[in-house]
């Protein structure tokens, strides 16, 4: 295969990018402009998660904070057993893999705004079997069924840090990966019309739960490393729908079913996070109008917009690559 | 009256009136759903605005909150209304997800505001009967649970003879069944569209005043109770105010059977798992087609 | 007898999304004259009719009736004016009762007050009607709902019926049965246009017609001139 | 030349609700043959092309290709095995370009890479003629150019059978030869058709053999010509 110039171009400036964002912290940046490049990370790959199920396979997934909280609590109970962090993580992501696969033939038999109702449900029922387990032992931090997450003393803030960084460009990556894939074809048929699709080969169910996988596992890494940052996980935040909240806006405000999309809306929601650090409520409500006024003006979100302008086209054309 | 008849009387029969309440929380999102095809899901926290609204009635004003209807009822009729004229009806058309995003939207504003005007300590409608029980035999009920059935039984017989009756009523009935035949009958289909969103929101201010008198609340009480209401909807059916009653009754027993013989911390688990089981099994519902 | 022209539709296009289905499309209907149109399948005959109803609107062109322009009104404002469409597939409300179906006809403020007459009118023509008046919609059989169909049209007191494909999966005796109502309602002076398959019965049961190909027309006239053209018995009657 | 039965429908039963749409259908069709289906409106046609490519399950009976019973296999498999269909209404990946429409078909229906795809969708490009427009997102395509690319699609998942759902209807005079030059084409790739229509000509030039089904039972079966003088098809399309 030939290397395109402009991807290897493209990928020469994320290059430099991550190595100066990476660099940060030894360079002594303020500790929470650093926590903003972290949440801004973390997002991002949940963000792209949910834009692979929603923009691309036509799949409302309100159930990415059980991802999020088996992936913590995963690691909760991997950590308190004496297992490396590490393992915890992975050992998330497959926990969370194969609970898709577990409620797969449940939620896929719904369409449209069913499924989405019905994998609504699935988070709050974990927060009640969260609130009520108690997988390792009885100590109780704090209010409810709240845990801390053992094992962190080795690792540094920088490391976590690293940790979001890694997850976000993964997130970016398998995003380009899946898409320009005969997966990404398959799924956007899909989406464009199923009985085509499965009147042309195409294996519905098959090809949805593999995304619905990989959004589950990556979503899932990206909830352990936030709680290995907070150092302390409950189910009241762990399955919160605040989760999907974060992810819906990020997603829509940039443009749904656009790579780009999730970026650009996730500067703007962690931007507002950082600007009404101190009136978090009054950022959300801001965040809820801004979501409404979206839909209701500019349904494909900033980046469907600037595609209709001028600039943009004349860069799609410098950049055209050899895909299909 | 021996003990294991108390035993069992008692959640049977707060069973049957709690699911009163959750009949009068489910109507409307049935209604809408079954109308307009759309599940509302700012609906849960269209009911914590009745419930926050009587509740500012009696903090400052020092009426009982059934009384607040008074002015609850108008207020939630125009404030549906006015989502369906101004958010829904604009990208009504364009995709099934639009009017989702945008309810989302909704509701993140409102559990918002209410965080900020309520603080998110949880609260309660407390009146004088709020605390009395009438006592059958050995069987004590509170007096609360006896009068969301009653409401329950005031608000379906109202709406069905409201849909039955009427001209309006049946446009409604008419537009669920085929809106193009409907228009093609001269029914303004986008008004009858706002009239149903108004009457959902109307019943939702009568759903939250007497969730408040049953339970406390907080300002992200909306989606649990919208997850119950989505549940009274998909066991009832579509549409049918009995099978609504019917799928109502039902939750109501599964919580307090539950409460009674598994665990009381489960009570809600127990809900969310018949949800995701008739999802699976029955997705058109218990008495779907 | 003077006949004024009720409907004009004057060079109209139409889409379907972003597919034109309709170019340049004109038709002409004076009060009290039956016209059908006719069209194989994805002609654009339906698309025609919706447009006129409301449910659609074009994108050029205009739609006149009984002097007023109604190209871009809805179809609740156009029943009101009185026209009435009888739509494709015997659109009725299934979980209502026949009485309920047909009451929901006379939904528009001009035709309320006229109901008692109008029912009385309806099951005149269609006597069945009255029988099963408690019965709910989807238990009749599939002549009788089409009756009920166009019951529901009459009750909203019309001046132009439209009839989209009315005798589709219908048995022949229904059929006829539906024709011979027919003309009793256009002996009450209610213009029709109507929408069919079947190209002999039209030609017979029409004063003039219409014929559509892939969203044009292509020929129209009276029904006898269109009987003995070449085009019309080579495309219809595989003569 | 021994003929080899490809696909045998037996006794085949679909309904909806009550309604028969095929009533107790039998069917062989031979390998390398063409076949048509004609009927009128709601005569069950395109539901038997719909349980043919695994859309609908037969309630009773069963269809048998190549030697096994598919009846009741998802469409997808159903389609690796070697049945296309198109659909009377297209059914295009309304996002993807002309020629991504039918590479995916191909990457899925064939079990292809991408590379290998791209090649084999601009091969087919150049069979259905629509290699100038191999770039157009479907969603700009006109109508008629639609219904070449569901032909394009189902072509490219490599079938052994095709079944075709209407493609000609709206054709206008000047583009059915070209139209029958693509499935003549398609027959020389040793692929079997089964083709609904209601253009006359095309039937009369492309196909071997016409089944005609009303109210979902044969009613008559034989070479074009002796179908078209057929009483009983006679009635059920002119009434």
């Amino acid at each position: 295969m030939k290397v395109n110039p402009h991807r290897f171009k493209e990928f020469i400036v994320i290059a430099v990018v991550v190595a100066v964002l990476a660099v940060l912290p030894v360079l002594g940046l303020p500790r929470t402009w650093l926590l903003y490049i972290f949440l801004f990370f973390i997002y991002l790959a949940l963000a792209n998660m949910w834009n692979l199920l929603s923009g691309y396979c036509g799949l409302i997934s309100l159930c990415q904070p059980a991802f999020i909280g088996l992936g913590g609590y995963t690691l909760v109970i991997f950590t308190w057993n004496g297992l490396p962090l590490y393992m915890g993580i992975l050992g998330g992501a497959i926990v969370a893999a194969i609970f898709t696969m577990l409620i797969s033939s449940a939620v896929f038999r719904l369409r449209g705004i069913y499924f989405a109702i019905g994998t609504l449900v699935v988070p709050e029922a974990l927060r009640v079997v969260f609130f009520i387990w108690r997988p390792v032992g009885e100590q109780i931090h704090g209010k409810g069924a709240g845990y801390m997450i053992k094992g962190l003393n080795d690792v540094s803030m920088t490391h976590i840090y690293w940790l979001a960084i890694f997850i976000g460009i993964v997130s970016i990556v398998i995003m380009r990966l899946t898409l320009s894939s005969k997966m990404g074809m398959g799924l956007a048929a899909i989406r464009d019309n199923d009985s085509a699709a499965s009147s042309s080969g195409i294996n519905i169910f098959k090809l949805k739960l593999f995304a619905f996988v990989i959004s589950a596992f990556i979503t899932a890494i990206a909830g352990s490393i936030f709680y290995m940052f907070q150092g302390y996980i409950a189910p009241e935040s762990g399955f919160s729908m605040k989760w999907t909240m974060t992810m819906i806006l990020a997603t829509v405000i940039g443009g749904i079913s656009t790579e780009e999309g999730p970026i650009i809306g996730t500067v703007i929601i962690v931007f507002l996070h950082f600007l009404l650090a101190r009136y978090a409520g009054i950022s959300l409500i801001i965040q809820g109008i801004l979501l409404i006024i979206i839909m209701l003006l500019a349904p494909q979100g900033i980046m469907g917009f600037a595609r209709k302008t001028k600039i943009y086209q004349s860069l799609l054309r410098l950049t055209a690559g050899d895909s299909i | 009256m021996n003990e294991i008849f108390s035993d069992i009387a008692t959640p049977v029969i707060s069973g049957i009136l709690l699911g009163g309440l959750y009949t009068v929380i489910a109507l409307g999102l049935s209604l809408v759903f079954g109308v307009m095809k759309l599940i509302n899901v700012a609906h849960g926290d269209l009911v914590i605005f009745g419930s926050y609204f009587a509740y500012s009635i009696m903090t400052y004003l020092g009426f009982n909150p059934v009384l607040s209807l008074v002015a609850g009822i108008p207020l939630l009729f125009a404030v549906g209304f006015a989502i369906q004229k101004y958010f829904m009806a604009r990208v009504f058309k364009r995709s099934m997800e639009a009017p989702l995003l945008i309810a989302f939207g909704i509701s993140l504003v409102f559990e918002n505001l209410y965080q900020i005007l309520f603080t998110p300590m949880s609260r309660g409608l407390t009146t004088s009967y709020s605390l009395e029980s009438f006592i059958l035999g050995d069987i004590y009920i509170p007096v609360v649970y006896l009068l969301n059935l009653i409401v329950a039984l005031i608000v379906m017989i109202a709406l069905s003879l409201f849909l039955k009756k009427t001209f309006i009523g049946q446009a409604i009935i008419a537009s669920s069944q085929d809106i193009r035949a409907a228009q093609l009958m001269g029914i303004n289909t986008a008004r009858i569209f706002c009239l149903t969103f108004g009457i959902s929101a109307a019943i939702s201010a009568v759903a939250g005043v007497f969730l408040g008198l049953t339970f406390p609340f907080t300002p992200v009480s909306g989606i649990p109770f919208l997850i119950i209401a989505f549940g009274v909807v998909i066991l009832g059916g579509l549409g049918s105010i009995i099978g609504t009653f019917v799928g109502g009754i039902i939750l109501g027993l599964a919580q307090t059977l539950g409460a009674q013989y598994i665990s009381a911390s489960a009570q809600m688990l127990i809900l969310y798992v018949i949800v995701l089981v008739i999802l699976a099994v029955r997705p058109q519902g218990l008495f779907g087609r | 007898m003077p006949q004024e022209i009720l409907l004009k539709v004057s060079d109209i296009d139409a889409y379907y999304g972003s597919l034109q289905v309709l170019w340049d499309v004109s038709i002409e209907v004076k009060t009290g004259e039956t016209v059908a149109i006719i069209g194989a399948n994805g002609s654009g005959k339906s698309t025609l009719m919706n447009s006129i109803s409301g449910i659609m609107h074009p994108v050029r062109g205009s739609i006149m009736f009984d002097g007023m322009d109604i190209t871009m009104m809805d179809p609740y404002q156009i029943v009101t004016l009185g026209i009435s469409q009888v739509p494709e597939g015997r659109r009725i409300f299934p979980d209502m009762t026949v009485y309920e179906n047909l009451r929901l006809g006379a939904y528009n403020h001009r035709a309320r007050p006229k109901r008692e007459q109008s029912f009385e009118n309806v099951y005149q023509h269609f006597p069945i009607l009255e029988k099963r008046k408690k019965q709910l919609a989807k238990t009749m059989s599939g002549g009788e709902q089409q009756m009920m169909a166009i019951g529901s049209a009459l009750m909203s007191d019309p001046k132009l019926l439209l009839l989209d494909e009315m005798s589709l999966g219908l048995s022949p005796i229904v059929v006829n049965e539906l024709y011979y109502v027919l003309k009793e309602i256009r002996s009450k002076g209610i213009t029709i246009i109507f929408v069919e398959q079947n190209v002999r019965r039209t030609l017979e049961e029409a004063e003039r017609a219409y014929i559509l190909e892939t969203g044009h027309v292509v020929l129209s006239g009276s029904a006898e001139s269109l009987r003995a053209e070449e085009k019309v018995k080579k495309a219809y009657f595989g003569a | 030349m021994a003929e080899t039965t490809i696909l045998s429908i037996v006794d085949v039963t679909k309904r909806f609700g009550g309604l028969f749409a095929v009533n107790d259908l039998s069917l062989d069709i031979h390998e390398g043959e063409a076949v048509g289906l004609m009927g009128p409106n709601g005569a069950g046609k395109t539901t038997l092309i719909s349980v043919i490519s695994g859309q609908y399950k037969p309630e009773i009976g069963a269809v048998i290709f190549q030697g096994h019973d598919i009846s009741g296999l998802p469409p997808h498999r159903i389609c690796r095995l070697g049945i296309a269909r198109t659909y009377q209404i297209p059914h295009p990946f309304i996002n993807l370009t002309t020629r991504q429409n039918i590479a995916v078909a191909a990457m899925y229906g064939k079990g292809i890479g991408k590379t290998a795809a791209a090649a084999e969708a601009d091969k087919i490009l150049d069979i259905v003629e629509l290699t100038d427009k191999k770039d157009v997102r479907a969603k700009d395509l006109e109508a008629l150019t639609l219904k070449r690319l569901e032909l394009a699609r189902a072509l490219a998942t490599d079938p052994k059978l095709l079944l075709i759902d209407e493609v000609a209807a709206g054709l206008t005079e000047v583009e059915i030869p070209n139209f029958l030059n693509i499935l003549k084409r398609i027959r020389s790739m040793n692929i079997t058709y089964i083709m609904i229509e209601h253009v006359l000509k095309v039937m009369l030039e492309a196909v071997d053999r016409v089944t005609v089904i009303d109210y979902g039972i044969k009613i008559a079966e034989g070479t074009p010509q002796e179908v078209m003088e057929d009483e009983k098809v006679i009635k059920a399309y002119l009434g």
